[in-house]
């Protein structure tokens, strides 16, 4: 059988590859995916966490999971709206271009 | 016959290794389930050709074989030596994959359907998953992915646009069929469609088809089935006086043989479903009829709905695409809402008082709100047609 | 009916209110029928209930709880009390509040806005009958504050009339000033008892442990915390009561239809404040002599009084009526501070039941005479409408407290414990004194409005008293105006008993006795004798309203003017308030100038003292250092500023270095 | 590490990297619900199918058709074509990205982590979850309610086209 560490690394794993997704992509959606990529990984953890923890039968950990997944879509759909409408205005999905973001 | 079956399952797996006999097992689940569907897939062609031709006034294929019987043998064959065209500018691999994946999801949502009950409790079903219905959804929702990918990777603006209206389509279809599929399982309480067979076990009075909910939903589903699959009524997506055939334009021999497949796959499933959900599966209508097999009730109710569904596609005109996302929207998501809400207050109502007054106070809500959503929707049909996303 | 089925009684109007709300607005005939069937349903019910009190016998009190919601640990529950108190307050609304729906079928029979209307007033219902039935002060205030929203639709029913938008804002805001004290206490007792249900098997806060220990806790100055907590919720109940000095609302709220009138009056909003006083009566009396029913009885002699005196000067119709209320009210409290809940409810029985009739009976009048309000435009309607002269005697009657009628055994009950109260005689005299006055004002309205000659032009032929819509209410509220007195005699006071849980015993001595006899005998010769002296003074061979000046006007002027405007009360309130402001102002001006104004110019030529010297140090010691400083910062602020891009991505960047920078620092930390 | 987990790793990770290095952005969404199968697996192999199934339905019939709608309406081609897929300073990026993996790892591999597993009579209910949500967490439920409302809401005005 696995051990905790190993579903705890996978998920370290994704967690820096979503972020190095957010960080380095041009394309303004696929910054959104890295962030949804890091959110997984938090949810795997969870999930993992759950799994091995002392106590399997409170289902906190898949509560949790199950609040996270409903933000997530929720920030999505905000996201892709957002992204939509900046595209509107200045014809532009990419992050590079958009530097209106100060003060 | 269940018993049979379930044997002839078991000697055959004892004949192979140990370490192979759990993917031997699964294999042995699969295989009756691929046969007897992919037979379904053929011989519902066949009779859905003569039964149009018959409705249009004419004889359907006669020609091959006795009474025409082995017509798709030839559509097989003349589709499989036919030249496969990719376009030039097509993303390969993409458009290779949108049919597997179409496929594939069409024949994995058959895995949680039970077909039949052996004496000692064993059920006639390859996987018995507790979370069965949010399976088959999960999975069904993956088709539009795969319209998805091949509208898109075909590079083809009739493809791009039918595979846009068809999950335009599917998306607004699939809210009004979960609602109206959350209501049986608030009545029976689980997730299993094992267990929900299970609920309607004993005689046709306890099919969830005869409670003022369950015939509305019946009826919900079966529409939402009929869109769901891109059929007639509801075929705009593969319209081909107008968009010619949507997102399959740029398929040709078996990669289009295969959309065909999964369309008629995906029709099948949600045809099982409704007989699982709705009319008591594999059970007979009466207890004393137990002797029949189980399957063989199975098909019976199966082949009475798709009758059904190569009748309404005989006579019923196509939709708009503004009707049909109104009709999605505003008159079928409400209802399963209020369905819903039916289905929670006959569950306490024929639990405390029996089922006489279950029915005395359920049906006119559902009579009532069919009848106002149903005014609403007239209203608006005099009105002058409002063209979105035209410029 | 068991306590569980409870809550059907006010769901009942409230789902009609529901259905009304969705009914175009053409199907008023519909909507009346709807209304008023389900009232009716729940005054079955609330039979019912009653029935089953007093199947067990006993005293009989069953609750019924259930959690409302849990957060955590901490769960909130809420739930239906059904005993006595409760059963009789529910039949009383429910009965009378069904018939004044009946009754206003026929009276807004014409009105456009039917169905708005019997909407608004099924919902006003449907929160008297929950703030009723309610086993938890929340729940009760929950129901207590929709109860004011739906009296503030209701009066400004009329909405287009400014006066009426303008009594409605007035009656909201007035209550809501009583509202506060009863909220700030009941946050308090939630405090300090850990608990707002009533009964919860020994834990709720009116059981004996909880006000026990809150009679023996004190607060600053000696005053028990029970006694403190129902001051504040008595300041509430003024509000909704009407109590003086909160009562300014009440009067005005007559610009609302009659029969919202009679509804807010006879069984609903006002006697919300009385009923919550009793059903905290065991707060109130947590500890011997509590100071809080002292107020109360003050409040209410005081109020009794007051208001029976300020009706004697007014010449609405209505207003009158509304006067009167405020004083009954007044003997409610007295009677509850006194004698204890079982007196106040009594007379809030039989005042429901006469009070209605007499707005009824005046609302056939103002309908018949062309929506006339002004008494001294009305008269001799004796012929004209016999039957509603009929019935309206007879409520009058009962109110004048004539002998053997409802009013008389229920005011009686409350002197006979007003004289015995301990700490002092003026509120029994004050008593006294407002029953003649009472006898005295609505002999001088039905005089002015039956008697006499016929004044009013636009009285309508075609109206017919004896509609059935019209005449049953009537002749309904009239049968309990006189029998219902009955119930609770000195001599078989079976209705006090009842609410107290004891078996009523038929004890002719008790009325026999002096004190009760004597008693009898001095409000008898109180009504009497006041009916008779108004007759003297008002009889029409005397009198001509047409022509002549009320007599008290004539002979008392000055009085006169004062009761008219019902002691200035509402301008003293507009002239304290305002003019406080301003004067508050002014002096704040001439502080200003005078003192103020100069200290600031004189610290000003300070401060600028101390500028010029600090210049000459600034130019020629600071400035060469700082000059040096400052570039640094500019230099680092543009390349701050630089880094601050305007682009997500690097933003994400300086959270991820972070992000990755903290987990270092926790590794070194936990190495260390 | 058993060999089934090794293989649902592996498609995770390939998901992962195929959509950080891919050029189309349409690529890369497919090669996103690669991984979401794969997280999908894996909550099922942690016995809780409920979840995973729940992931399959709302990333990738949901949030993955949304994003491919969203990546049609963005049609932008430079970035599809000529110019890199990555910006500017993106080895700053990788540099970050990369220490926070290593402190992610080194957190892992000090950590006490217990080695046990406790054993589960059968995978998580539903119905038990079910319970749990319409009790103890009927307040969270309800927020969540309201914010998913809300953000659809605003969704739609924010994408909604000005009328003016």
């Amino acid at each position: 059988m696995d051990s905790l560490s190993d579903y705890l690394l996978l998920s370290a794993l994704l967690f820096s590859l979503g972020l190095c997704v957010t960080l380095v992509r041009r394309h303004a959606i696929l910054v959104l995916i890295g962030i949804e990529l890091m959110l997984n990984a938090a949810n795997l953890n969870f999930i993992a966490f759950w799994r091995f923890g002392p106590n399997p039968e409170a289902l906190d950990g898949l509560l949790f999971v199950l609040f996270s997944l409903a933000v997530a879509a929720a920030e999505a759909a905000v996201g892709l709206a957002l992204i939509l409408a900046v595209y509107r205005r200045y014809s532009v999905t990419d992050v590079e271009n958009i530097d209106e973001l100060k003060g | 016959m269940e018993v049979l079956l379930l044997s002839i399952k078991e000697q055959l797996v004892a004949l192979f290794p140990a370490v192979l006999q759990p993917l031997a097992g699964h294999l042995l689940s699969i295989t009756p389930v691929l046969g007897v569907f992919a037979g379904c897939f053929a011989l519902t062609t066949v009779l859905e050709r003569k039964a149009l031709g018959r409705i249009q006034n004419r004889f359907g294929p006669n020609r091959v074989g006795p009474a025409g019987l082995l017509q798709p043998v030839a559509d097989g064959l003349k589709m499989i030596f036919k030249e496969d065209i990719v376009p030039l500018k097509a993303d390969r691999t993409v458009h290779f994959l949108a049919p597997v994946l179409l496929a594939t999801t069409a024949l994995l949502v058959f895995s949680v359907i039970p077909f039949g009950q052996a004496p000692d409790g064993r059920h006639l079903v390859p996987v018995d998953l507790e979370v069965g219905l949010i399976f088959f959804f999960a999975v069904g929702s993956l088709a539009e992915l795969a319209v998805f990918m091949a509208g898109w990777s075909s590079r083809n603006k009739y493809a791009m646009l039918g595979a846009m209206r068809a999950i335009a389509q599917m998306i607004s279809y699939e809210a009004p069929m979960l609602l109206s599929v959350l209501t049986v399982v608030l009545i029976s309480g689980s997730l299993s469609l094992v267990d929900i067979v299970g609920t309607q076990a004993g005689g046709f009075w306890h099919w969830h088809v005869l409670t003022p909910w369950g015939a509305a939903a019946f009826l919900l589903f079966l529409t939402a089935a009929l869109a769901e699959s891109n059929r007639s009524p509801f075929d705009i997506p593969e319209a081909e006086s107008e968009i010619i055939a949507g997102h399959m334009i740029e398929y040709s021999g078996f990669k289009y043989a295969l959309f065909f497949l999964a369309e008629y796959l995906g029709l099948f499933a949600m045809t099982s479903l409704a007989v699982t959900l709705f009319l008591g599966g594999f059970h007979p209508p009466i207890p004393q009829l137990a002797f029949v097999p189980g399957p063989i009730w199975f098909f019976g109710k199966f082949v009475v709905i798709i009758a059904f569904f190569i009748w309404i596609r005989g006579t019923l005109p196509r939709l708009r695409m503004d009707q049909l996302l109104q009709l999605a929207w505003k008159f079928m998501l409400p209802m399963a809402v209020v369905l819903l809400i039916v289905a929670a207050a006959w569950h306490r109502i024929s639990l405390t008082w029996g089922p006489v007054f279950g029915w005395l106070f359920c049906s006119p809500p559902v009579i009532m709100a069919y009848l106002m959503l149903g005014r609403g929707g007239a209203g608006k049909k005099g009105g002058p047609r409002v063209y979105r996303y035209v410029n | 009916m068991a306590v569980e089925w409870l809550w059907l009684i006010p769901a009942l109007p409230l789902l009609a209110a529901g259905v009304l709300t969705l009914l175009p607005t053409t199907a008023g005939r519909a909507a009346s029928f709807v209304a008023t069937g389900s009232m009716f349903l729940s005054f079955v019910f609330s039979g019912l209930a009653w029935l089953t009190t007093l199947d067990q016998g006993e005293f009989s009190r069953t609750t019924f709880d259930f959690v409302w919601f849990k957060t955590g640990t901490a769960a909130l529950k809420i739930g239906w009390v059904l005993d006595p108190l409760t059963a009789v307050m529910l039949l009383t609304v429910s009965l009378v509040g069904s018939l004044i729906f009946l009754f206003s079928v026929g009276y807004l029979a014409r009105e456009e806005r039917r169905v708005t209307f019997f909407a608004h007033l099924s919902f006003f219902a449907a929160a008297m009958l929950g703030l009723v039935i309610a086993n938890n002060l929340l729940l009760l205030f929950v129901c207590w504050e929709l109860v004011g929203l739906a009296s503030w639709l209701l009066i400004g029913f009329w909405f287009r009339k400014p006066e009426a938008a303008a009594a409605a804002r007035k009656a909201f805001v007035v209550t809501h000033i009583g509202d506060m004290g009863f909220f700030v206490g009941m946050i308090w007792l939630a405090s300090v008892a850990g608990t707002l249900q009533f009964f919860d098997a020994g834990a709720g806060c009116l059981e004996e442990t909880v006000v026990h220990s809150l009679g023996a806790a004190t607060i600053l100055g000696g005053l028990a915390l029970s006694t403190v907590i129902t001051l504040l919720v008595l300041w509430g109940a003024m509000g909704k009561s009407g109590q003086v000095p909160l009562h300014v609302w009440l009067p005005d709220a007559m610009e609302g239809p009659t029969p919202v009138s009679a509804l807010i009056h006879a069984a609903a909003m006002v006697a919300a404040g009385v009923y919550l006083l009793a059903r905290l009566f065991p707060l109130l009396d947590a500890v011997p002599d509590s100071g809080s029913l002292v107020a109360v009885t003050w409040v209410g002699s005081l109020t009794a009084f007051f208001a029976a005196l300020v009706a004697l000067g007014q010449t609405d119709l209505k207003r009158i009526l509304a006067w009167s209320t405020i004083s009954q009210l007044g003997y409610m409290m007295l009677g509850l501070g006194t004698g204890g809940p079982a007196v106040a409810m009594f007379h809030l029985v039989t005042h429901a039941f006469f009070k209605a009739l007499l707005f009824l009976g005046a609302g056939s009048v103002i309908q018949a005479c062309g929506h006339e309000q002004d008494i001294r435009r009305l008269g001799g309607l004796r012929r004209r409408m016999p039957f509603t002269f009929g019935v309206y005697a007879i409520g009058m009657l009962a109110l004048a407290g004539f002998p053997f009628l409802s009013g008389f055994w229920s005011k009686e009950a409350i002197f006979h414990s007003a004289q015995v109260w301990e700490v002092s005689r003026i509120p029994f005299v004050l008593a006294v004194a407002g029953a003649l006055l009472t006898a005295v004002y609505m002999t001088r309205q039905m005089v002015y409005v039956f008697f006499g000659e016929h004044r009013n032009s636009s009285f309508q032929k075609s109206f017919s008293e004896r509609a059935v819509v019209t005449a049953v209410p009537l002749a309904a509220l009239a049968c309990g105006a006189i029998t219902l007195g009955f119930l609770g005699t000195q001599a078989f006071p079976l209705f006090q008993e009842y609410l107290e849980g004891e078996t009523a015993v038929l004890a002719w001595g008790d009325l026999i006795g002096w004190g009760s006899l004597g008693l009898i005998a001095l409000s008898t010769l109180l009504s009497v004798g006041g009916m008779a002296l108004a007759w003297g003074i008002y009889r029409p061979s005397q009198f001509d309203p047409a022509r002549q000046q009320d007599p008290l006007n004539r002979w008392f002027p000055r009085i006169f003017r004062w009761l008219e405007n019902q002691f200035f009360l509402d301008e003293w309130y507009r002239q304290t308030v305002v003019r406080g402001t301003c004067l508050a102002g002014r002096g704040a001006e001439v502080l200003d100038r005078l003192i103020w104004g100069p200290v600031v110019r004189l610290c000003a030529a300070l401060v600028q003292t101390v500028a010029w010297c600090s210049r000459l140090a600034d130019e020629q010691l600071v400035n060469r250092g700082f000059d040096r400083v400052c570039r640094a910062v500019r230099q680092g602020a543009a390349w701050c500023s630089e880094r601050q891009n305007g682009r997500v991505q690097t933003y994400i960047k300086y959270v991820g270095a972070s992000l990755a920078l903290v987990v270092w620092v926790l590794i070194l930390i936990d190495r260390s | 590490m058993s060999l089934t987990f090794a293989i649902i790793a592996a498609i995770v990770l390939t998901g992962a990297i195929g959509l950080s290095v891919l050029r189309k952005t349409v690529h890369c969404v497919l090669s996103l619900t690669i991984v979401f199968f794969g997280l999908a697996m894996l909550y099922i192999r942690l016995d809780a199918p409920f979840l995973g199934f729940a992931l399959v339905l709302i990333y990738v019939s949901a949030v993955t058709i949304l994003i491919l709608f969203t990546v049609l309406l963005t049609r932008n081609r430079e970035i599809e074509t000529d110019v890199s897929p990555y910006s500017r300073g993106s080895i700053a990026g990788l540099i970050v990205g990369g220490s926070v993996f290593a402190g992610l790892i080194w957190m892992i591999y000090r950590a006490p982590l217990s080695r046990g597993i406790t054993e589960l009579e059968s995978p998580a209910s539903v119905k038990s979850l079910g319970e749990r949500l319409m009790t103890e967490y009927v307040l969270p439920l309800e927020v969540i309610a309201l914010l998913l409302t809300a953000a659809m809401i605003g969704a739609v005005i924010v994408a909604m086209k000005d009328p003016g």
